[in-house]
């Protein structure tokens, strides 16, 4: 009986162990904290602006703020202009707008803190993705493919875990087998390069 | 011819028992310190960075990986007496056996270390080496001669770690039934508890015979993919066939030299001079004899593949390794392993240990050089006139390597305190027989 | 499991000095019915002994540990890297993934092979040998010096066994300690 | 006479048993490495120089010079740092925060690039630049691909320019002088003080560099403004050659304008001490001429000859090469001018021959005796003569190895011979076009004459102090003058004399506009905000004006502009609007409304050339100072990106050095390495030794450029040693240039030894056959259809499926001259530190780029190879397999692609490399500060596009990825297939001569398949394909297409087989 008990001690220890180390191991500086593995990671911002209500209710779609991301590699946060290009009329004595337009009058840019952040050595490009036509011509890519339903959201979250392999694994998925002598085409290239460099 | 083995563990446990003298600890002081040096090299070198070493373009290796290649190069002989010997049953390995392999296992930890001691970023490199399922969905490049390493080199300590502690177990119950109290109980939890049953030695025969038997192979593959982490690049001087078998005979010959110069003093410092016959270290001068001829051929037909391969690259090389810049180091390489151990062909050398002692040393000095050799002089002129560099040795390697040298003889001299440094239970084998008088005819029967 | 013997009916342990006579001990007791559960200890693995082992005992089961240990250390180490290989071929220096980098990976079967194989005979010996035993009594702290030994389960000091024991040259017969 | 390797004469020259090696070892305190006088820094030896310079001397030394560099205080501060972040090691990463803009200007897309056109202004050939900005920061400059004078090319200092822009070094605000400290202040207190003690000044000057646009006419303005009088613009360049050619066009044809050459026409260019290839003209421009016109395209192949004493650029590139005795540049030419004046073919009106003929009657006596003293034999001049009068040809004269006191008179025995030879309006450009000389010839003297009776001046853009020489006593007379104010864009020695230090506009920072070619008016305008609390100089002038109540109707320097293009507007563009005209050309960069003028007759110029020609001494040894090819006159040597760039010929770094045939070394026993104190009457300097090929037996050539002394210039302080201390300071009597050159000096050697920190230790190809080919004109003929296929190798695995790109690059080394813009364009584009002199003598250069230059055939007429080396991109890598964690792989695309965030630093793919293309970072570098470690010197001008890698990562070249991956989304998205030349990597797009192509190998016709098809490529440590052997067989995506040379050349690749691949048995051809 006493060498069961040690052995069980000794499985739990073991697993957590392995557990932590996978956590740790992926590489340096990568935010691989229990949060962001399994989504979640929704850090408070300088202003409760709620997705759900604006892109959600009022259905204003992705790139009207965030215009940067069908011709850059970044998305692009709206600048305080944009916000104020409504909230000068709509529900400007709201206090949470009256805190919008203390930042708008006293010229200073609103510290927004990013959710979906990438370590720096890893190069995304958001035009790619949101042009990318398949065969048929319609897009490929939503922005929920990868930011999760943040119409929903109120406050915005990081959805998916935006680890390498995770992207692998979607990369990989579009490659067409080689075909009667045609090569396979991949058209989600896998490269290190294609992040890396 | 009546035999008694009564007393064996007596001798042989005398050094783990009282107080040992004066000069183990000044050994072990004198280790510590050339440990302490060479970690303090390590921090800063993990601090600064690789900048503070002598290394430059082209020659990006150094006296580093010299050292991961001499180290691991000392590890074979350890294995080849131990496991090849017991194959061929050779009856004096009985008695050297377990120094031997203690010296491998530290030998090869000690060349564990000069990968990461070299590498750049070593707290990324520890264990991405390793191919384990990472959220990178990316393992190792299993083609790289530096994984194959990997895999040998651990493959290699574990495999020479179980044999020598295999090979400790009865010894270690002999010890657990001298003492009492807590030692008793860590003896005999760290022997199994070991009673010596017929059962246990049966199925211990067995085992240890098949550890031996996988462990022979283990002797010529680790140094030959060591062996490849040269002959897998380019570089002419590297890129020869020769290199495996040419690296496990440097091996081999390093190994036993060691053993030599290293079995002597210990053997002294334990009184133990009964028990580890001069022919036993007879036969270790042999072998070391042997593999030195070896080694002298190894250097001749390198010269002549690249002589005759008509490839301008490697001629020059190797005409500039014993003319040019470094031929230093080739010399003392040549003179060291090749013309020394010529003096083993006459019995009367054999047997004088002082001479064979220095002899052995000059051996392990000849053998360090002609890593360093290999390594930097066909590094610093390769292809293209204009990639020709120079290297000199930092003071940071130097102090790296002492600290290797510190490493390694602090473990040594630990095992001598807390183990037996011979085999109790495998020097009884070769010791005569117990035999009643008049039964010698009846127990011949069997 | 519990102690049910009482103290006198512990068993006997004789002590062997000669080998020869010890030998001749073992063949003898070995096949006696009434030496049921005997134990046969020894400092050192003579060779004598070691057939008399194979008598008794028959080949030793720790091959086959090895060969399943080394097969399945070889199968790992051909699977790992075609695995990788498959899931994310990615081509080094011309050398394509797959089945042309095989000379690549005879190396890690080999060393895997060596490793598992090791592993595994060093668990057939612990096995085999019922090793680690917490519970077994060390009769005599000579055994694992210069004396070889006969233990026998529930019987006397002056039971028949000891006396033969005494005849087959044994130096002394006491009662086994708990 | 047996042609014995260039180096086997350098190795006899080395007294040390290793070739290339010290006597001491290297980790010895590196002040204690080399005693005697001169050493690395001038503090060693004169320590009231700097008694604490952090960087040599001194208690804290670099962590590198000691054994262990770390002390006791900083080792326990690490320990216990160590200890805290052991224990809390899974910290997780801070949040980051994102600041958008308030509002966000129209124009500026984040993560986009933007470019703006602007003009360069290190010099004054007024190249086109599109500067790419990212996030409001300037990044990258890069030529504009359509701008005439510089045809998208861009040279190292152009490049280098930017470093400039965010040098940490600039002063951080107006310095007041008071009581020998400077005070800083506001600039209102500037304006004020200037304002106070310019009150009722009559005598009021500015002294500034060269400038072609509006901008000497607004000085103009100003002073008259001031009422002071408009003579007191003084303008100094150093480079003399402006002067001396605008001069004799001045005295021969009435017209102070420089000729243009025309490079679809020319055939044959005949260089006397030309330096076409260094600072010469418009460098950029002549690269660009000289690689479309004379070198070898589709049979045909142009001859460029030189006859030069010292060994420049241009004669290393040169097709032929005739030493000619120091300072006997006019002679030579007089000479020339004498053998066309006879030859049949000779053109020329009969006016002009007898003009010509009233010359050569008057030197009649030194034709005679000159032939001797000249150096090269009549029938070597006059077979150039008769190739010169049969083909469309042109004779260039003078650069800066030719500031002699004949400069302008070697100009007017030019213009003749050009005259005889039929060049002006075919080959050379002169009524349309002309380059403008930037500055007014003489104006230094007149300087020195009325410096006295200054009641101010203000320097603006220039260095007058350290650019003169020490002789004319520049100092003293700056330091009698009451008010001196410096206006300069970077501190500068000049400094030293001046009472307000004014930090001005980098110019990235300000307007401008240069007219380098008449006609052609290139824009110059600001990109960035202003980085540091700096004014844009015209401004400055301006606002002080307005503090003496005299203002000019302006209300800054824009508005100055604005109304003088307002008159270009109505020349130019009537019909459209001054703004949209202003803004067209601002977006383009430059405008051209070339109006020919008719150029006169030539006037009688014997008394331009009287006097008796310099012949030297036979046994006399003479200095000459070129301009640095790389620093220029000095204004480079801030940029640390400029002085680790290496030097073509010495490829030497962070240092000056003398060069000296071997020949003369080994008879004055002297040694390489060795330290020699040079003499003249004027000064005496001492100076490392360099045996370099091909200068002349009886010359010391000691470049210009380095020599700082000035305190705060972290870099340039205590680098190399400023020449112009030989010189005596007197000027060139035509054209008031001072003499830098045939100066007559006393060498004498001294014990000590000094590492020259040369990227290159070995200097020959030692007979290895596959590195450099070389084909004769003759040869080329019969190769010129063939078509190889470098591609198809034996090979045991299947080749690659086919992607739809292959990226290669061939590099032609025709074209090739060595002047390593495309080294900074790379360093700079790709983020690669610069490590300093240390590092670099320890052998760990960053650059990506390597410039190969190999010396071939005898020492006293060698042939010189430049090979640019980078990454080659093999299919069958060997650095690829051997990486153990997958840090460098192989893209289906060809490339050698390196994550570098994936390496653990191994570095056994550094070894494994035969080419030892691949760096490693041994430091972490610190951007953007001078920091304690002599390595902590890089001025922030990150690329945003490439990462910055850590101590312990491997690099390399990765042919620009983040070009390609920019340049393919844009063509996918647009779903069309990429264009070839759409996509340029950054050592293509500025190569000044065009010798690197790029582009995708599987794309049939692309310019780099044609070339790697092309009769004369082959793959470096290829083998020799045609005859079977396939060298390494590593398939390099990057090939090299051979020299061409008039004759047959017994290069060493022909008798002797190429080397064979590893082992395999190779059958003697």
């Amino acid at each position: 009986m006493r060498s069961f008990r040690l052995s069980l001690i000794l499985l739990v220890m073991y697993a957590s162990s392995a557990h932590s180390w996978w956590m740790w191991t992926p590489g340096d500086h990568v935010d691989n904290s229990t949060q962001s593995m399994m989504g979640g990671y929704h850090p408070d911002q300088p202003i409760l602006f709620s997705h759900a209500k604006h892109a959600g209710e009022r259905g204003i779609p992705c790139q009207f703020c965030h215009s940067a991301a069908r011709r850059s590699i970044t998305a692009g946060i709206p600048p305080t202009s944009t916000c104020m290009g409504c909230h000068k009329l709509i529900k400007s004595e709201s206090p949470l707008i009256k805190e919008l337009t203390n930042f708008f009058a006293e010229n200073k840019p609103i510290p927004w803190v990013k959710v979906n952040a990438l370590p720096d050595y890893v190069r995304f490009s958001h035009r790619i993705h949101v042009n990318a036509k398949n065969a048929q011509g319609e897009a490929m890519f939503a922005c929920q493919d990868c930011h999760g339903p943040v119409e929903k959201s109120v406050t915005a979250e990081q959805w998916a875990p935006l680890q390498m392999g995770w992207c692998v694994e979607c990369h990989n998925k579009e490659r067409e087998p080689a075909r009667d002598g045609k090569p396979a085409v991949r058209n989600a290239p896998v490269t290190c390069n294609t992040c890396h460099f | 011819m009546k035999g008694s083995i009564s007393g064996i563990n007596e001798q042989i446990l005398i050094g783990t028992g009282t107080k040992p003298e004066k000069t183990y600890y000044i050994a072990l002081a004198i280790a510590v310190f050339c440990l302490l040096i060479g970690a303090v090299a390590w921090a800063i070198e993990i601090i600064y960075g690789m900048g503070v070493t002598g290394l430059n373009s082209p020659v990006y290796w150094g006296v580093l990986i010299t050292n991961f290649v001499f180290w691991v190069g000392i590890g074979h002989a350890g294995t080849l007496i131990s496991a090849i010997l017991f194959l061929f049953r050779a009856k004096w390995r009985n008695s050297i056996n377990r120094s031997a392999e203690a010296m491998t296992v530290f030998a090869v930890i000690t060349a564990g270390l000069f990968p990461l001691i070299h590498v750049g970023r070593v707290w990324l490199a520890a264990y991405w080496m390793m191919p384990f399922p990472n959220t990178n969905n990316l393992w190792v490049n299993f083609r790289s001669p530096l994984i194959w390493d990997v895999f040998a080199i651990s493959t290699y300590l574990t495999v020479s770690l179980l044999f020598w502690y295999m090979g400790l177990v009865p010894d270690i119950a002999a010890m657990r039934d001298r003492v009492t109290g807590f030692k008793r109980l860590l003896f005999g939890f760290m022997s199994f508890g070991w009673r010596g049953t017929l059962r246990e030695w049966h199925h211990y025969e067995v085992g240890y015979g098949f550890l031996a038997a996988l462990a022979t192979p283990l002797v010529l593959s680790v140094h030959s993919i060591v062996s490849w982490d040269f002959a897998m690049s380019m570089q002419p001087g590297w890129h020869t066939t020769i290199f495996p078998p040419y690296f496990v005979a440097g091996a081999i010959l390093s190994g036993c030299a060691m053993v030599y110069s290293l079995v002597l003093p210990l053997r002294h410092m334990f009184r133990l001079e009964e028990i580890i016959k001069a022919e036993h270290l007879e036969a270790l001068i042999k072998l070391t004899l042997l593999t030195s001829t070896i080694v002298a051929y190894a250097y001749g037909v390198e010269f002549f593949v690249a002589w005759y391969s008509g490839n301008e690259f490697e001629w020059a090389i190797f005409q500039k390794r014993a003319t040019g810049p470094y031929c230093f180091y080739f010399w003392v390489m040549v003179f060291c392993n090749c013309l020394f151990p010529l003096a083993f062909w006459s019995k009367r050398v054999r047997y004088n240990q002082t001479i064979c002692f220095i002899i052995c040393l000059l051996v392990n000095v000849g053998m360090w050089f002609e890593r360093y050799n290999i390594i930097v002089s066909s590094l610093v002129e390769d292809f293209l006139p204009s990639n020709w560099g120079h290297y000199e040795p930092r003071l940071i390697e130097i102090a790296l390597t002492v600290g290797s040298f510190g490493w390694f003889f602090t473990w040594l001299l630990i095992f001598c305190r807390f183990f037996p440094l011979v085999s109790m239970s495998e020097v009884k084998l070769i010791m005569p027989k117990p035999l009643r008088g008049d039964g010698a005819s009846a127990a011949q029967k069997h | 499991m519990a102690e049910i013997t009482t103290q006198e009916e512990q068993g006997i342990v004789a002590l062997f000095p000669y080998l020869d006579d010890f030998c001749q001990a073992v063949s003898r007791v070995g096949s006696d019915s009434d030496f049921h559960g005997h134990e046969v200890l020894s400092p050192t693995s003579y060779h004598e002994l070691m057939a008399l082992a194979e008598e008794r005992y028959g080949p030793s089961p720790v091959r086959w540990f090895t060969l399943v240990g080394a097969l399945s250390g070889m199968c790992t180490g051909f699977a790992m890297p075609l695995l990788m290989d498959y899931d994310w071929p990615i081509v080094v220096g011309g050398k394509s993934p797959g089945i042309y980098s095989l000379p690549a990976y005879v190396i890690f079967g080999f060393e895997l092979m060596v490793l598992f194989g090791a592993l595994a005979t060093i668990l057939g010996m612990l096995v085999m040998g019922r090793l680690p035993n917490p519970y077994g009594t060390v009769y005599h702290p000579r055994i694992t010096d210069d004396r070889f030994a006969i233990f026998v389960p529930k019987v006397g000091v002056e039971s028949s066994q000891a006396k033969l024991l005494h005849h087959l040259g044994a130096a002394e017969v006491f009662a086994a300690a708990k | 006479m047996a042609t014995e390797h260039a180096d086997d004469e350098l190795a006899k020259l080395e007294r040390l048993s290793e070739v290339y090696a010290p006597s001491g070892d290297f980790e010895r305190e590196s002040s204690a490495r080399d005693t005697g006088p001169y050493y690395a820094a001038a503090e060693e030896v004169l320590p009231e120089l700097e008694p604490e310079d952090p960087r040599v001397s001194g208690a804290k030394a670099s962590a590198e010079g000691k054994a262990f560099p770390v002390d006791r205080r900083d080792f326990m501060r690490l320990f216990s740092m160590g200890a805290v972040v052991g224990a809390t090691a899974c910290v997780r990463r801070p949040p980051e925060t994102v600041l958008p803009y308030v509002t966000q200007p129209i124009d500026m897309v984040p993560g986009v690039a933007t470019y703006y056109a602007s003009t360069c202004g290190l010099c004054s050939a007024g190249c086109g630049i599109m500067v790419k900005t990212r996030e409001g920061r300037p990044v990258k400059l890069e030529g504009i691909a359509d701008h005439p004078i510089n045809q998208g090319g861009l040279c190292g200092l152009g490049q280098a320019s930017i470093q400039g822009l965010y040098h940490p070094e600039r002063l951080k605000s107006p310095l007041l002088k008071q009581e020998w400290t400077y005070t800083p202040v506001s600039w209102e207190r500037v304006y004020k003080v200037m304002a106070e003690r310019l009150k009722n000044k009559k005598r009021v000057a500015i002294f500034t560099g060269g400038a072609t646009g509006h901008r000497h006419g607004f000085f103009r303005d100003v002073l008259r403004a001031m009422g002071s009088s408009e003579e007191l613009l003084y303008t100094w360049e150093p480079n003399g050659l402006h002067q001396a050619m605008a001069k004799a066009h001045h005295v021969a044809f009435g017209e102070a304008r420089i000729p243009r050459i025309e490079f679809q026409e020319v055939q044959y260019v005949l260089g006397i001490a030309s330096d076409i290839h260094e600072q010469g003209i418009s460098p950029v421009y002549h690269a660009k001429g000289m690689s479309q016109g004379l070198s070898y395209q589709n049979g045909k192949m142009g001859t460029f000859v030189q006859l030069e004493s010292n060994m420049t650029l241009s004669g290393a590139a040169a097709h032929e090469r005739l030493v000619i005795a120091p300072g006997s540049e006019a002679l030579a030419a007089l000479l020339l001018v004498e053998i066309l004046y006879d030859h049949p073919l000779a053109k020329g009106s009969n006016e002009e021959r007898r003009l010509i003929k009233e010359v050569l009657h008057e030197h009649r006596k030194e034709i005679a005796g000159g032939w001797d003293a000249l150096g090269i034999s009549q029938k070597q001049l006059s077979a150039v003569a008769d190739a010169l009068v049969a083909k469309p040809s042109l004779v260039l004269a003078g650069g800066s190895s030719a500031f002699t006191a004949e400069a302008t008179k070697l100009q007017l025995l030019t213009v003749c011979a050009n005259i005889l030879v039929g060049a002006y309006g075919k080959t050379l450009i002169l009524h349309q076009g002309w380059h403008t000389n930037p500055v007014v010839s003489g104006d230094v003297q007149r300087f020195i004459a009325d410096a006295a009776s200054l009641d101010a001046v203000i320097i603006i853009d220039s260095d007058p102090l350290f650019t003169l020489p020490a002789a004319l006593h520049i100092k003293e007379l700056f330091q009698k003058i009451p008010l001196v104010v410096s206006l300069q864009a970077f501190p500068v020695s000049s400094d030293e004399v001046a009472h307000l230090l004014l930090p001005a506009h980098h110019y990235l920072e300000s307007w401008g506009d240069e007219q380098a070619v008449a006609g052609l008016w290139s824009m110059r305008q600001p990109v960035v905000r202003p980085t540091t609390e700096s004014r844009q100089s015209e401004d400055v002038l301006l606002w002080v004006l307005a503090h003496l109540g005299k203002n000019l109707p302006y209300a800054d320097y824009l508005a100055y502009l604005k109304e003088r293009w307002q008159d270009l507007n109505r020349v130019m563009a009537p019909l459209v609007g001054f703004d949209t005209f202003f803004q067209a050309v601002q977006r383009k960069g430059f405008i051209t409304q070339f109006s020919s003028q008719v150029v006169g007759e030539l006037r009688p110029l014997a008394t331009h050339l009287r006097g008796e020609l310099f012949a030297p001494k036979k046994d006399a040894l003479y200095v000459v100072s070129p301009l640095d090819h790389r620093l220029h006159d000095g204004r480079g040597a801030h940029l640390p990106v400029l002085q680790e760039c290496p030097d073509g010929l010495t490829t030497a770094t962070w240092d000056s050095w003398a060069a000296m045939n071997p020949h003369t070394m080994t008879r004055l026993a002297l040694k390489r390495n060795q330290v020699v104190q040079i003499k003249t009457p004027a000064g005496e300097i001492s100076l490392v030794l360099y045996p370099m090929p091909g200068v002349h037996p009886q010359l010391l050539v000691v470049p210009r450029g380095n020599g700082s002394q000035d305190k705060r210039n972290t870099i340039a302080r205590g680098v190399g040693v400023n020449p112009l201390a030989l010189y005596a300071g007197e000027f060139e009597p035509e054209s008031g240039q001072p003499i830098t050159a045939a100066t007559e000096i006393s060498l004498t050697g001294t014990s000590t030894m000094y590492r020259l920190a040369t990227l290159q230790k070995h200097n020959d190809i030692n007979s290895r056959g596959e590195i450099i080919k070389n084909y004769s004109l003759a040869e080329m003929q019969t190769r010129e259809h063939m078509t190889k296929d470098l591609d198809t190798v034996p090979d045991l695995f299947p080749t690659l499926a086919g992607a739809e790109h292959r990226w290669g690059m061939s590099i032609d080394l025709n074209k090739c001259n060595g002047c390593g813009a495309c080294i900074v364009a790379c360093s700079l584009e790709n983020n690669v530190p610069q490590v300093g002199r240390e590092q670099i003598i320890l052998g760990r250069e960053m650059q990506w780029i390597r410039l190969d230059r190999y010396f071939a055939a005898d020492v006293d007429h060698p042939r010189v190879t430049f090979q640019p080396l980078l990454c080659q991109h093999c299919n069958h890598a060997p650095c690829e397999p051997v990486c153990p964690v997958f840090a460098t792989t192989h893209d289906p695309e060809g490339i050698n692609a390196m994550t570098y965030n994936r390496c653990v630093g191994t570095r056994y793919c550094a070894n494994a490399c035969p080419y030892k293309v691949r760096r490693f970072n041994w430091w972490t570098h610190a951007w953007g500060k001078m920091g304690e470690r002599p390595q902590d010197r890089n001025p922030r001008a990150l690329n945003p596009d490439v990462t910055v890698r850590t101590r312990g990562v491997m690099e390399k070249c990765n042919f620009c990825v983040g070009r390609l991956r920019e340049a393919k989304h844009t063509a996918k998205i647009a779903g069309r297939k990429l264009h070839d030349g759409e996509v340029q990597v950054a050592c293509q797009q500025t190569c000044p001569s065009e010798a690197i192509v790029f582009g995708n190998l599987n794309d049939k016709f692309s310019r780099v398949t044609k070339q790697r098809s092309n009769g004369r490529a082959y793959l470096l440590l290829g083998g020799d394909p045609e005859h079977g052997h396939y060298g390494l067989k590593t398939l390099p995506n990057v090939n090299y297409l051979a020299q061409v040379s008039h004759q047959a050349r017994d290069e060493a690749n022909h008798h002797q087989p190429a080397a064979s691949g590893h082992g395999e048995q190779s059958e003697h051809a």
